[in-house]
């Protein structure tokens, strides 16, 4: 059943809400009086809470099945998270209180970030970044910071071509200078690659940006020797957080030699994905990086919490700003409540129970799936590429439409670049034996199908969801990026 | 471990399967003097009763903006949002979701956020919208980078008027570019002499109306220079509520319109997580940084919606992409848009009347104290006042009295001569007897 | 997709709570300690949620479509006051508690009463009946204690035949025999016709229960006389007040005469229905009946409210009490912000604008399906009969599990018993007339369907509902009332 | 009003279609004189904001149990309830649903319900149990009329360990019924001689373990002599999570077991809604009152659900019914079997041992003190003190110090000589500090 827009059950003179209508008064506009239309229709209450009920009844969730996307870490979210994060204390504080006034936040953030720190082995952290790749901006900016007070103007950053996009992106964005690390063989990074590359560049390596464990799923081998190539050359070793889950309260990232690392709070710490964000990217920095974190700092004192909002107020050197106000307080509630629920001995159970999980799919599934990587143990998750498709008609993109038909969300698509039609599943912690056991049957029955030559099964799925597939080249080709008012009844029906 | 669905006998029934024996053997690949032989040094896990008691305290340190007289805005600001936007939020099939890649299974969270587009699209007084930014500070940075793009220029002029985070913001961010930012000095009043600074090597001006003091700044005049000169408007509002009575800045010449929509259905939570808006113009759409939802049809013909012009984005285009923004603010956005659909048109007319005619009645409260100077001429829902000594010293003593009552202005902006002033906020929140308790307090303070 | 019991899910070693661990101690059981095994599997959170967020989507609800169901009342169900309910204030009081620390409650209760007096024109009200029957239950004993304070022992309750099947099944419980009165060709009941029955038990006349409007949805026009007769004949009068959403603000049943009615707050004032309760039952007293209200009683005085537990604490003749503590107060705070949230206005409105509906429903479909009693216009609801589905092969049944398939909730079928195959249609005032519209229109095309002969649309129904048509018969005959484990693992599996 | 879809136009256009002019030409069949014509005498629609403004108030009037150290029980306890309990109840389709009349489209609804049943035979030890009753005192006072029903005989017997409130509503009921009911004294420590009430004339005993006070009653000696004489056992328990600890009263011969559910999953909520728990064996199923749901399969063979057995209830039996009983506790019922859920039987184990700990705690604190005496020999998490003087004083003194300290017995049992004791409950919430908090308080006060 198809749920009209809003703009087309809405109507004037309707509405859900109340408002307390003025006394007279003289307003004080000085001639900037609206003079557009503001044709925005309503619902009434009843009437809005129906449409957004049947709208959500649309989407896949975690709270209906596993959600095995690759690098997104889909784990449960708890709700005494949520509950946590909508106590007045937190949720009704504004960000420019007096500082007296919100000392219960400041500590909160303060614990958080030192919860983060000591996890990681890291210096320092930089609560303010809004998300992960802003996290990685606010890496690379410190380590351009750093270097900019050593009085150096390098520009090239390394990044393997496993990396996730977001990497080069941000160091491009930043100025500097992208040479690719060409992944090896078995899926990592060779310390002697790294060792190659710097010494092409000499003098002007500024930092290598690598992902750990990786996107294939492996932990690199190499890393303690890949950060001694790096610090030797002068340059900053960058970590991309995001898979942090694998090794939590396992290996810290600090021991590794990493200089920065974003954590998404929304991958390995829980807080909701919410159909696309909010997220929140606190990046933990080392010694060498942590006087150049950007502001507000918050420093425990004898009288209280203290924050520190502009730069003449401190004696580090913050390099400035990456958002107004002080970041993703609501996410921080919520990491900091899962962090205190897991405990020291529930986050190192974490880490070990996402990567048991991956390796048991792995271990359902490799008779029947390619595995291009074999040599290594998979972390957290489990990459495989399409040559077990090979014979068939049936593509990395059909494979995965037709798990939708099964109940299933798929897996993440065609990302590592490194291999063809990559296919990198990722069941987090929160996936019972049971569960994996239902999706592991399902994908090598889907997997026989598809050797069996049952081809429609896949080029039509999906056939039970909301939508078939969707035209998306013809959305990118002629963009309707808004609902306009349709010109006549006739043809709004026509569109119908 | 009660989020932990396994049991050790699970455990070591799967390791079996696996053909381990110990789970540390897949752990091989950590060095082994860099593998934690044990847990870190932080407490062990809690029951949900404790982490509840230890959130609760802390909590119960904090002083809520509904716990009394509330006047502070300056970039967030204290409205009701309905029960209802909260609970659809709540709604598993939104909240644990993900960026809807696979459209099929998604189509709850792609229609939203083209709802979403279109409202904000209307509301600015533009052509389209995208998904939604991080917050309104990020969104304005975002848009002087993309007028950089657009104009092939790398100067921004940013006004006096700009909220000083925001500011900051985009300073930090066109220093780690090399590119070059001309701030103008702070401006309670709204008359600095934008129009000398607006030349052909500028690539956009940063115009911030209502202002960060309250101010409201007639865009027309600043449009039209820009358009002499090809450079590009880039209007920024932190009240996303004023614009139920202002004129729209899209309406009013601008080309890019950022803001903050935090005001619509989202809660304060000490600054984050917030709602971005970013409207342009249609010929801009394929330089516009984040999410964009677009309309299309599926197989048998119906409409469906799907994420679209992903090229521009990293995961495709990498360091070729126009932003390196991936997440964008989802639930914040539909929080934005189920509370806009419940309020329509009409609905924020009306709200925006509400919060004028508060701040309207708390000027009059405050200006008729003496020493107590209304800094601005006009205004929306928050204005500066002048007051006799340290302002900040005075916001101090008030909210030892219970009144939260404004911003100093020299927190944000030290050392500038501005120690006197102090920003005031009054929405649909504040009562009668909330203004007259803090014109009495600053009286008997003063 | 089938979602297997939680017995089926659930295994030993899980858990979905963490629980402190007790230091050694000495425990007091005296010999007490369970030895019984207890056999209930846990699930971890991330199942539990999986498992009732799943099952949840085999359910209707209102927030998803039209809920027609008649005399139930099926509105919009705010969601401020289930916010409301949970303040710490009212969610975190316990019944017990010093009356000093719990003054904003029983304001709150004595509020709520005065509300429900005014809106019902009645003396006082007992606030402390769990459900409708309960009130029922409370209004009829009130009237055997009233009549016991007369010293007499009057036995006969007269019903109507088209009454809610709880009447007769209260005045059994209490003793007194029950007298059908029957309803007029036109549905409602003759004044005439109560005379001369109250005539033939003169003396032994105790009350009259009657529902107005009535359960055919019409208002009784002879009310007054109706209740004068009663008077007369020296009983009481019982309105049962299930229908109040019809007349709410607009007539007050203490004006027709009424002596007691009970209120659903769950119906009426929109407390969620909860897939069968909780509801709560005020019940409201004429002057004649006030001093025999149960216990507790809330007082309003100089220093506070005053809450009388015992019948020593009080001057009036309480005739005992009809639950622990006061009632249900959660229902009570959310009844409260509904009717604060509609105001005198918005309740008539509501009124209004349900019977508008049910009229609304009534014209759309009148040419069409068979309305037995046409002389009278509808109240809230519209009540229907099967005799246009008589030359098909389609019964009432039919046609409600056809309605099923195409997305809506049936109305409420075979009641009232006074028509052949009845179909109670209550749109109440949530309904936009876009959804009336829709509505309607589905049902003249299911209509049209059934006479063209299209009964395999009707008997095969539902089709596209999580289950088919389910044997409730074999469900009566063999009753399973709970899950017992399978003997062994090769039953289970055939048992599925 | 934000509630109501219709505009004024929209009504007008309806009122057209019907045929009429005006809506109360639809109130045609209202006497004249009886139809208002203006709005009762109550104030107009508030806004959403100004309600919960209002609503807050009067919930700020009130002190929360979380407030401060507690320990007042007596037939509802202040137990943790997991916050993903309240969002599963919270889910629009629990939630706005109706009884499950329709079982196609309720089989989530009917599901828990038959899951529910399950989790209380289990508990209780018995064989059967019903979809839920309003609370334990109703559902007590049914299981009298059953027993009634059952032996064809009509005098009930009731332990001087029956919450008072429990006994007064099986008083109630009985004396509107005429059926005798004998009800002995107040009896704190358990050792009331109820074997020599028991005879052939006895329809039913009705005993609480644990007792009102606290007190742990050996059901066995009971239901032999029941046995003996053809008399039913009723059960009765209003601490639920007891059974995590104690032998269940089915396992100890009960015929029918009663009780409230609050403990599990439900909030105090001032006394309501909470969920009565009601329990029987097999042979008694067509006998017992409220609502049940049983296994069935579709056309299709599935497994699936329905109310069953509705031969019962009165929409079918109308004046023949078992009982008047139509709604039930649906969604306290759910609240309590997702917790159960959670907890499985170890962790109602761990639960109740935490509890009896607590309370263990708290007696021996208490008992040290001069002047105070531990009654109870043997108990749960509830047990009854005697103070020197009037208890209900000393309540109320320590309230003013912020401790609630438990019931004095004299508030339920006036003028019984009982004026020196209070019953005192501690539960998982209690923490070393609030025990310690509460017996430096009692000291003090003394």
């Amino acid at each position: 059943i198809s749920e009209p827009l809003l703009f087309e059950l809405g109507r004037d003179g309707v509405s859900g809400v109340d408002i307390e209508e003025p006394a007279a008064f003289t307003p004080r506009l000085g001639g900037q009086e609206r003079q557009a239309a503001l044709d925005l229709p309503a619902l009434s209450e009843p009437e809005a809470m129906r449409h957004y009920v049947r709208l959500s009844q649309k989407n896949y969730a975690i709270d209906m099945g596993i959600y095995p996307l690759g690098s997104c870490t889909m784990k449960h979210n708890p709700r005494l998270n949520e509950q946590m994060a909508r106590l007045p204390g937190f949720a009704d504080l504004h960000p420019l209180q007096p500082v007296d006034t919100v000392q219960g936040a400041l500590e909160l953030i303060h614990e958080c970030g030192r919860y983060l720190c000591t996890l990681t082995g890291m210096a320092s952290v930089a609560m303010s970044p809004k998300a992960g790749a802003h996290g990685e901006l606010c890496g690379m900016m410190s380590v351009k910071a750093a270097l900019a007070a050593r009085g150096e103007d390098r520009r090239t950053v390394l990044v393997p071509a496993s990396a996730h996009g977001t990497n080069p992106a941000t160091a491009a964005l930043l100025g500097f200078k992208v040479v690719t690390v060409p992944a090896g063989a078995d899926g990592t990074v060779a310390a002697e690659m790294v060792r190659e590359i710097c010494a092409k560049h000499e003098g002007d390596v500024a930092a290598l940006m690598l992902t750990n464990p990786n996107t294939c799923g492996l932990f690199e081998p190499e890393i303690v020797a890949i950060a001694e190539a790096i610090h030797e050359a002068g340059g900053y070793f960058y970590c991309d957080g995001a898979n942090l889950n694998a090794i939590l309260g396992k290996v810290r990232p600090g021991d590794l030699g990493v200089d920065a690392m974003h954590i998404n709070l929304h991958k390995t710490f829980s807080t909701p994905h919410g159909g696309g964000g909010p997220g929140a990217g606190p990046t933990v920095l080392s010694e060498a990086l942590a006087p150049f974190a950007p502001l507000p700092l918050i420093a425990k004192t004898e009288e209280g919490y203290r924050l520190i909002e502009t730069a003449e107020d401190c004696e580090e050197k913050p390099f400035g700003r990456m958002t107004a106000f002080h970041g993703q307080m609501g996410m921080f509630v919520r990491a900091f409540a899962w962090m205190l629920s897991h405990g020291a001995d529930g986050m190192r159970q974490v880490a070990e129970d996402a990567v048991l999980n991956a390796n048991y799919v792995r271990a359902r599934l490799q008779d029947l799936m390619s595995l291009p990587f074999p040599d290594h143990p998979s972390m957290h998750e489990v990459l495989f590429d399409e040559s077990f498709l090979e014979e068939t008609e049936v593509t990395t993109l059909d494979f995965a439409k037709a798990m939708i038909d099964e109940g299933f969300h798929p897996m993440t698509m065609y990302f590592p670049l490194v291999v063809k039609g990559a296919m990198l599943i990722e069941p987090t912690e929160s996936e019972s034996r049971a569960s994996l056991d239902v999706f592991t049957a399902t994908l090598r029955d889907l997997v026989m199908s598809a050797k069996a030559g049952d081809t429609a099964r896949f080029v039509e799925a999906p056939r039970f969801a909301p939508r078939r597939r969707l035209d998306e080249t013809g959305a990118a080709r002629k963009p309707v990026l808004r609902w306009t008012p349709p010109a006549s009844e006739a043809e709004a029906e026509a569109a119908e | 471990m009660r989020y932990l669905p396994h049991t050790d006998q699970d455990r070591a029934d799967m390791l079996r399967v696996i053909g381990v024996e110990t789970i540390d053997e897949l752990f091989r690949d950590v060095p082994a003097d860099k593998l934690l032989k044990e847990a870190v040094d932080l407490p062990r896990h809690k029951s949900e009763l404790e982490v509840a008691r230890l959130m609760r305290r802390l909590a119960a340190k904090n002083r809520a903006a509904g716990d009394g007289p509330f006047f502070l805005g300056a970039g967030a600001y204290h409205h009701h949002v309905p029960a209802s936007v909260d609970h659809i939020i709540q709604r598993s099939e939104y909240l644990t979701s993900y960026t809807p890649y696979q459209p099929e299974i998604s189509q709850g969270t792609l229609q939203t956020l083209f709802e979403f587009q279109t409202q904000v699209a209307e509301l600015t007084g533009t052509e389209v919208a995208n998904a939604s930014m991080y917050d309104g500070s990020t969104a304005t940075a975002e848009a002087v980078l993309m007028a950089c793009r657009v104009t092939k220029r790398s100067k921004a002029v940013l006004s006096g008027g700009l909220h000083p985070q925001y500011r900051e913001v985009v300073e930090t961010l066109a220093n780690m570019e090399d590119d070059e930012c001309i701030s103008l000095p702070p401006d309670p009043k709204g008359n600095e002499d934008l129009l000398a600074e607006i030349s052909e090597d500028v690539a956009c001006v940063v115009v911030q109306s209502p202002s960060f003091y309250g101010q409201l700044i007639d865009l027309k005049p600043i449009a039209a220079r820009c358009r002499e000169t090809g450079v590009l408007l880039v209007a920024v509002f932190t009240e996303v509520v004023s614009l139920g009575l202002i004129e729209p800045p899209g309406a009013q010449g601008a080309d890019i319109v950022v803001g903050e929509g935090q005001s619509i259905g989202n809660a304060l939570s000490f600054g984050g997580p917030y709602v971005g808006l970013f409207a342009t113009k249609q010929k801009y759409i394929r330089q516009m940084p984040g999410r964009l939802c677009g309309e299309t049809r599926d197989r048998e013909g119906k409409r469906g919606y799907v994420l679209t012009l992903n090229t521009r984005e990293q995961h495709i285009r990498r360091d070729k992409a126009t932003s390196n923004i991936c997440t964008n603010s989802g639930l914040c956005a539909l929080a934005f848009t189920a509370h806009m659909t419940l309020l329509g048109g009409d609905g924020l007319r009306k709200l925006a009347l509400r919060n004028h005619e508060r701040a309207c009645r708390l000027a009059d409260a405050l200006g008729a104290i003496s020493g107590v100077e209304v800094v601005n001429e006009s205004f929306f829902n928050e204005f500066t006042i002048r007051v006799p000594g340290d302002a900040a010293a005075l916001v101090e003593k008030l909210a030892e009295a219970g009144i939260v009552a404004g911003l100093p202005v020299s927190r944000l902006e030290p050392d500038c001569g501005l120690d006197d002033l102090i920003v005031v906020a009054a929405t649909e929140t504040a009562t009668d007897d909330d203004i007259a308790a803090y014109a009495s307090a600053i009286e008997a303070a003063l």
